[in-house]
């Protein structure tokens, strides 16, 4: 190969390809478990290899495209890679890396001979999809991407398909994505009709105007929207996140939702002049799912449904960025459009690290205890060590709390939101207090998921019998943490591969406008509260050291016979508050009275409910079904009727034409 | 002479297997013949024969379509029949072969003949082989089945037949000497008579629609897919299809030389909305698997006539389809048999967890529900996106948007029953009851072969297949 | 620099006097003598001269949590300004820095009660999350009245700001916001109305409940941090309510000085005369509080 | 000459009439034998002489009004069954109904344009009359019996409008047809022996095995 041809944008999509071929290695090749090493061997270095190739194209902000004839009568098929491509495909490499390591402790074939190999070929073929998906110019070669990525996501989603649960949330999840299709289907037929080839517009050369845009900003909104899980289209969500093992709950979370978010991002970078409502539209719907999203998540029982409605909270703030930058192009604000679309691209990188990180500790709890219900875990932490801190880490990043990187990507979309408070209509600023409240939310979210699950007694004999997990699945894990650290330290750092893609999307907002210079003091500060943490932490050590200390049971004020049951469950930390939020997440709590002095048991069962599925979708099938069988009574085996609808049928017609 | 080959080859495989005495030898003159068949189909491609003396007789590119998407079907159908009659040795398949046979004759006739006429004699000897085939397993339900079947397509083929006549009469009026010959009834379109013309194409629209299944004089299909075994399944769903279909495109051909085609044409579209209409009212909820493909090949051909209806770039995307419709059909009902004699029923009540019993059925059949649901990378996909972006362009929203609503709530309905029937824990097997055997790899390499292709055309459209349809287009007035 | 150093030293030293001026009230008001104005620096003295018992469910997250407590509260205590002194440090954006070292320390603290597996515990971590949830907007909207009425996002710039003239020009607004302030101030340290911090009825209570099982040198480290807390929140709210500058800088310290005596006279006086909220009725105060202060932008805005 | 034919084709409208009003089956096989043989008389009248028509009018006479007939008879005798009890529609309102289809198949006629030799002739009324009326039985009658009778006077119908082009179709095309037609019949034949095996009956509203619940 000469020097010429290995160009990052070849190196990546060579990577790509044998990110795949490795997936199919592992479907083919026979034994499963030498076939999964191969193909983890492959596929690691390869993601490696990509990952650097897509940093490489960032910080060059290289564009390269090229043109293939593929045959199909859709019009040549263009594959670029610009920084917005080149930035998305970051947290695919990724989390493709970290997944497949994991995946090897996680699911190794040797102990699920049946299903690894199709877990290993959909595990590489749902990133290549993803890639192909960024990397398309081309409306039908993104289709067909896109509906390959929701494929393999389904695959994957149904790998235990024995079980009722997963096969409904796969059904849910299959219309949903299918409903979602159908949307982009009419958008890029549409494109088709307005620009005459089914390839991608140049950057805001799209020359619709008006109804057609409008309704075209719907169709990308409710298509890709679906895909990213924005309210109200999330219903699908949960129970995929639930359902499908970690690592693929790891990648469809942390890359799969963020396809949704590039493909609104292209389509925006499509059209020249965008109303404010888009902005306004996207900024509504951007806070309606953090707020919901993490008020549901806080009710949560299920670990990994927990996380994904914290997904769906993550995507809402990304959207609200993007909606922020919206609306400041409609404004002429350069400044928000800055500070919107460096902080929603922030998140989204951020969100792609310690999301798959927190998957992954949830799988390896599940894995040890083999429980998903939170109440169910407790005082993993003594039994887990590591992966209770790395877990810790995640945590405390998603509760976007400094010195960490979720913290970062939310600082600059609060400055973003001050920063219209001083401005003369100061609508925006009613997001300050929503972004706190959604951090209050997260924060109460997240205690409780750490405390209850690693701290205390355990609650539970398999709870008890927890063991550490394996290197391959703690390495992933550190990998990510490290990250976290990273990014909440030196954000500029990240900001470097971000600010790429806004200057793509946001040209003169790039040029014109600045960040807070703050973001250059971040590490200072880091670094300073780490340390003085540190020095205080070993002050205490000493003079405890010194004074000695003794261990004994928790005081259980006065009441001698504690026992781990009775400690604080998931259920009663978040019961407080969804007292609160009673109406908002309406939790099935059945509480009946003790009763008599000397009450019996009494069973006490909490469980929150899927409001959209349960109170909307399903009554709404319930009763297209009904209509349908109503209908279906036209075919009732009565052949002269039969013949009777042939006649009347010729007749019509006949009647018709003349 | 390559024609006259092709058609008379079957007939002499018929005569064979109609002689051999060995009931469990005879069915392996299928897989020989429909090579032979694939081997003469395979010369006519290379070099194409040019029309008979008088015209009746020409392999044009839409029948060269036709021809190859069914030989295909056949031979893969053939191959899988050898196993597949092993298991049903108890009866007879003397009929079985001989007809399946004497059918493919019939249906190479049907895509070559030029002459109206000629066409609907072959049609209806299709269509008659065909019922033995349907009453195949001799027990009430088919029977019942082939009654239906057999009386609603002769009444159907019928009134196509006074169509014809018309069509023939209106040149009469027109003060020309009447003549069935496409060629030139196309020639003096225009001049045809208008009331006569116009009368003619809808009894055709209706003759020929009751044969393809448009609803609602679709009511045959469900009890005749349900009650054939697979193979004659395939053979309806993917041969008499696409003949069917190939005869209304004669009778379009002729309309869009009437330069006013447009009544016709929005005829077309309503028929195709109201079949897929029908298609996704009664998949919702269907608890038997095989009539639930019967359903969709309803829905399928309602998406076909719809493209016809919409013309232009949509007739590109009506002949891709009517291919892969053939194939992926082929692919659906084969492995809907195999899981059919696995379970020994096809009830969705009974039939759960496919995948572990039969693992390449259950998977082909999952795949091939993808497929013929127009999810990529399958060549479906393709052709309807091709068709409804067409629709999109040519200004036809609400037939566009209806189409695409249709297509969610069948993909729906059957997704609701797909999904239960492949995945999931198989039902217990009470005590004593051997699991059945796992399905072989021979006899599923002729559906693996079938996804195969409707995969590669899903990604790579061979140039010389693009040429085809290209050249199909044109002959049907929508030239690209 | 002479500033920065008494900021430092106020910051790390006066603390615990505001809780010894707090108890000599209460003390006032119930007729008693009294504790001496110093005993919280005994206390703590004692304290980090005493061993310690660690519950065996314990991990270090039970360890970590009074101290990063404690560091992040200093923290804060950097970025606020003592009146008319512009803090150490003070960038654009340092409020919300502000507002989520609190959150932090939150965070930690309330891991480590759960830590402990007691249900006492755990029950005043979950009202301590929840409370907190529910000050948050209310801080916020604060902190946007401010920063409108200064015109920047940094709190030395936007409390500086403030003045006599301020107050003539906004103070209906000012006034909303200084009582949603105050109740935020109580709820956030824990004070009565909201939570009594030394009763022993543990089923009431929520910051002591929450660190029933510290003892020694960590237990220390608890109670100074809750008193640069209460410390911090106070000079956030002095600085609002009094923002009077006499030209020099030594005389500017010693108002800021005696406003906050002041001020822990009131908490006293509020504490001695008040009674203990029933639990369920503080979400509604703490919405409450909320609503003042966006009353209070609201009046800004027109 | 064109008289006579009309006179003809008055008759098997006729006759159309005495299917529709009769219950029983042998004879209305009967009459519908009558009518082939009237229709296969027709072309002779309507075409100059040419061996092509002579062999269309034996052709025809044959099929429709021999074979066809005794098939039917022969099934009709196996099936032991006299009458076509209770159609689905009584036999009065049919007829009405049948006169009503004739009507309109006058009125739809009317519509049509016809070449100058065939002016004012009855063929097109009479065909779409007969096919109709075919329908009618079809829609109408419980016998599988029955059933094929409605489908032979369809085909009838179609036959006579087939007379206008009888000079235009090819022999092979005829021919073609008829025997396709004759095959039809003798499937069906064969269909209703295996009915009225499996369901010891012919009657057809039994068949409802198969339909969506």
């Amino acid at each position: 190969m000469s020097a010429s041809t290995l160009t990052p944008d070849s190196v990546i999509i060579a990577a790509t390809a044998l990110i795949v071929l490795a997936g199919l290695a592992g479907l083919i090749i026979r034994p499963a478990p030498l076939s999964q090493k191969l193909a983890a061997a492959i596929t690691l270095p390869s993601a490696v290899i990509g990952f650097c190739a897509a940093i490489l194209m960032l910080v060059h902000r290289s564009d390269a495209r090229y043109v293939i004839d593929w045959s199909l009568p859709f019009g040549p098929c263009e594959i670029g890679i610009d920084p917005l491509s080149a930035f998305f495909l970051l947290p695919i490499f990724l989390v493709t890396f970290c997944g497949t390591l994991y995946a090897l402790g996680y699911w190794p074939a040797a102990r699920n001979p049946a299903t690894a190999p199709g877990v290993t070929f959909f595990y590489g073929l749902l990133p290549g999809a993803m890639a192909l998906v960024v990397m398309a110019r081309n409306g039908a070669l993104l289709l067909v991407s896109w509906e390959i990525m929701a494929l393999s996501a389904f695959f994957l989603l149904i790998t235990e398909h024995t079980g009722e649960e997963v096969r409904k949330a796969g059904s849910v999840y299959l219309l949903t994505t299918h409903t979602g299709s159908a949307a982009l289907i009419i958008l890029f037929s549409k494109l088709h009709a307005a620009t005459g080839s089914f390839i991608f517009p140049h950057q805001g050369t799209l020359a619709a105007t008006g109804q057609t845009a409008a309704l075209m900003f719907i169709l990308a909104l409710f298509g890709f929207g679906a895909k990213a899980g924005i309210m109200p289209m999330h219903f699908w969500l949960p129970s995929a996140h639930a359902n499908a093992p970690s690592h693929a709950s790891a990648m469809m979370s942390g890359v799969m939702l963020k396809m949704g978010i590039y493909g609104i991002l292209r389509f925006l970078s499509f059209c020249p002049q965008k109303p404010l409502w888009w902005g306004g539209t996207l900024l509504v719907a951007g806070m309606m799912s953090a707020l919901l999203g993490i008020c549901f998540a806080a009710v949560q029982t299920d670990i990994k449904r927990l996380l994904a409605y914290s997904s769906i909270e993550n995507i809402g703030i990304i959207t609200t960025g993007i909606g922020m930058a919206m609306v400041g192009e409609a404004t002429g604000n350069p400044s928000l459009v800055l500070l919107g679309f460096s902080g929603g691209l922030l998140h989204l990188l951020n969100h792609a690290i310690f999301k798959p990180l927190l998957f992954f500790g949830a799988g390896g709890i599940i894995h040890s205890t083999g429980t998903r219900i939170i109440s169910r875990m407790g005082g993993l932490a003594k039994r887990m060590g590591t992966s209770a801190l790395v877990f810790f880490i995640g945590s405390l990043a998603i509760a976007g709390l400094p010195p960490l990187n979720g913290f970062a990507g939310e600082f600059l979309l609060y400055v973003g939101f001050f920063r219209e408070a001083l401005s003369p209509v100061p609508v925006l600023a009613l997001g300050v207090p929503a972004l706190g409240l959604v951090g209050g939310m997260a924060a109460i979210t997240f205690v409780k998921l750490y405390g209850i699950a690693f701290l205390g007694a355990p609650r539970s004999r398999e709870a008890a019998e927890a063991h550490e997990l394996s290197g391959v699945m703690i390495v992933p894990m550190w990998i990510m943490a490290l990250l976290c650290l990273t990014g909440g330290l030196i954000p500029p750092l990240f900001l470097l591969l971000v600010q790429p893609a806004v200057a793509m999307l946001a040209p003169a907002a790039a040029s014109g406008a600045r960040l807070p210079a703050s973001f250059s003091l971040f590490p200072l500060f880091g670094l300073a509260l780490i340390t003085a943490a540190a020095a205080v932490w070993l002050l205490t050590r000493r003079a405890i050291r010194r004074r000695g200390a003794v261990t004994a049971g928790t005081w259980g004020c006065g009441y001698t016979a504690a026992t781990p049951r009775m400690q604080y469950t998931g259920a009663a930390f978040s019961e407080f508050w969804a007292g609160v939020t009673r109406s908002l997440s309406r939790c099935m709590t059945e509480k009946p009275a003790a009763g008599t002095v000397a009450p019996r048991t009494v069973p006490f069962s909490y469980n929150p409910e899927e409001t959209i599925l349960d109170r909307f979708i399903q009554p709404v099938l319930e009763l297209a079904g009904i209509g349908c069988a109503f209908i279906r009574r036209l075919q009732h085996g009565q052949l002269h009727v039969y013949m009777l609808y042939i006649f009347i049928t010729l007749i019509l017609l006949t009647v018709w034409v003349r | 002479m390559q024609l006259s080959l092709m058609l008379i080859m079957p007939a002499v495989g018929a005569l064979i297997a109609w002689i051999l005495p060995d009931n469990r030898r005879r069915p392996l003159v299928l897989p020989v013949f429909a090579v032979i068949h694939l081997l003469l189909l395979g010369w006519v491609l290379v070099d194409t024969p040019p029309p008979s003396p008088h015209g009746w007789f020409l392999l044009d590119p839409i029948g060269k379509l036709v021809l190859s998407s069914f030989s295909i079907l056949f031979a893969a159908c053939a191959w899988y029949s050898v196993n597949y009659l092993r298991y049903r040795e108890e009866r007879s398949n003397r009929i079985l072969c001989s007809a399946l046979l004497l059918c493919l004759s019939a249906m190479c006739l049907v895509s070559i003949s030029q002459n109206l006429g000629v066409l609907w004699v072959a049609l209806e000897t299709t269509s008659i082989l065909m019922a033995p085939l349907v009453y195949f397993n001799h027990n009430a339900r088919s029977l019942e089945a082939t009654w239906k079947y057999f009386l609603i397509c002769s009444v159907g083929i019928a009134v196509a037949l006074l169509g014809i006549f018309f069509l023939a009469y209106s040149t009469i009026v027109a003060r020309q000497d009447a003549t069935l010959l496409l060629s030139s009834l196309i020639d003096d379109a225009p001049r045809l008579n208008p009331q006569w013309r116009h009368t003619a194409f809808i009894f055709l629209l209706v003759g020929f629609g009751s044969k393809m299944g448009l609803a609602p004089m679709h009511t045959w299909k469900p009890d005749a897919y349900g009650e054939a075994p697979g193979i004659v399944g395939a053979l309806l769903a993917g041969g008499l299809v696409n003949c069917a279909f190939l005869s209304l495109m004669r009778v379009y051909q002729i309309a869009v030389a009437t330069q006013e085609a447009a009544t016709f044409q929005n005829a077309l579209i309503v028929m195709g909305l109201l079949s897929m209409a029908f298609a996704a009212v009664f998949m919702a909820r269907q608890n038997d698997f095989k009539r639930m493909l019967a359903y969709s090949s309803v829905e399928h051909v309602g998406i076909l006539t719809l493209a016809l209806g919409l013309g232009k770039g949509a007739l590109f995307g009506a002949l891709f389809h009517m291919v892969n419709n053939c194939l992926t059909k082929g692919v659906l009902f084969l492995s809907a048999g195999n899981i059919h004699r696995a379970f020994g029923s096809k009830n969705t009540a009974t039939v759960r967890g496919a995948i572990r019993w039969v693992p390449w059925s259950g998977a082909l059949f999952l795949t091939g529900f993808l497929a013929i649901t127009g999810s990529p990378p399958f060549a479906p996909f393709v052709s309807e996106f091709t068709i409804v972006s067409s629709a999109f362009t040519t200004g036809n929203y609400w037939a566009g948007s209806l189409f695409l609503v249709f297509l969610a709530v069948i993909f729906i309905g059957m997704a609701l029953t797909v999904l239960p029937v492949v995945l999931g824990a198989p039902p217990e097997l009470e005590a004593g009851a051997a699991r059945p055997p796992r399905d072989g790899l021979v006899a599923i390499m002729p559906l693996l072969l079938l996804m195969g292709i409707m995969l590669i055309l899903g990604i790579w459209l061979p140039p010389p297949l693009r040429e085809l349809l290209m050249a199909g287009a044109r002959l049907l007035g929508g030239g690209q | 620099m002479t500033d920065m150093l008494i900021h430092l030293l106020l910051v790390l030293l006066m603390p615990p006097l505001l809780l010894g001026i707090i108890g000599k009230t209460k003390a006032w008001f119930a007729g008693r003598v009294g504790a001496p104005f110093l005993q919280p620096y005994y206390d703590i003295a004692r304290l980090l001269r005493k061993g310690s018992v660690f519950s065996s469910t314990t991990t270090w997250v039970f360890r970590a949590g009074p101290v990063v407590t404690l560091v992040s509260t200093l923290f804060a205590a950097l970025l606020l300004p003592f009146c008319h002194h512009p803090a150490p440090i003070a960038f654009e954006g340092d409020l919300i820095l502000f507002a989520y070292l609190f959150a932090l320390g939150r965070f930690f603290t309330t891991t480590a009660a759960l830590d402990t597996g007691s249900s006492f515990e755990g029950m005043g971590a979950a009202r301590e999350v929840t409370f907190s949830c529910l000050a948050e907007p209310a801080l916020f909207f604060a902190f946007i009245t401010l920063a409108r009425l200064s015109g920047s996002l940094s709190l030395t710039l936007m409390l500086n700001h403030l003045s006599i003239s301020v107050w003539q020009m906004a103070g209906a607004a000012l006034l909303l916001m200084v009582g949603g302030l105050f109740v935020v101030l109580l709820a956030e340290n824990c004070r009565i109305p909201f939570d009594d911090p030394n009763t022993h009825l543990e089923l009431t209570m929520i910051h002591e409940v929450m660190v029933l099982d510290h003892s020694g040198p960590l237990f220390g480290c608890i109670l100074y941090g809750a008193a640069v807390k209460l410390f911090v929140l106070g000079v956030l709210f002095v600085n609002v309510i009094a923002p009077f500058s006499t030209g020099s800088s030594l005389a500017d310290w010693g108002l800021f000085v005696l406003g906050m005596m002041i001020l822990a006279v009131a908490i006293g006086t509020v504490e001695s005369v008040m009674a203990r909220l029933r639990l369920v009725r503080i979400p509604q105060l703490l919405v409450a509080a909320s609503i003042l202060t966006a009353f209070s932008l609201v009046l800004v805005l027109r | 000459m064109d008289s006579l034919a009309d006179q003809l084709l008055v008759l098997s409208l006729l006759i159309n009439f005495i299917v529709l009003g009769t219950s029983r089956l042998g004879f209305a096989v009967r009459a519908v034998a009558i009518q082939g043989v009237v229709l296969g008389l027709l072309p002779a009248l309507i075409h100059p002489f040419s061996w092509h028509i002579v062999l269309i009018v034996i052709l025809m006479i044959c099929a429709k009004g021999v074979l066809i007939p005794w098939l039917i008879t022969n099934a009709i005798r196996k099936a032991e069954i006299k009458r076509e009890v209770e159609p689905f529609i009584g036999y009065i309102p049919t007829l009405v109904l049948g006169a009503i289809c004739t009507a309109l198949a006058f009125v739809f006629a009317k519509r049509l344009p016809m070449a100058a030799e065939h002016q004012g002739l009855l063929f097109v009324p009479a065909s779409i009359a007969t096919l109709m009326t075919g329908f009618l039985v079809l829609t109408t009658r419980r016998k599988a019996i029955s059933q094929v009778i409605g489908y032979l006077l369809m085909e009838n119908g179609i036959f006579i409008f087939g007379l206008l082009l009888a000079g235009a179709m090819p022999v092979m095309v005829e021919a073609g047809a008829v025997l396709d037609l004759l095959v039809a019949i003798f499937v069906m034949g064969i269909i209703m022996n295996h009915i009225s095996r499996e369901f010891s009956s012919l009657d057809t509203s039994r068949l409802t095995m198969l339909k969506e619940e």
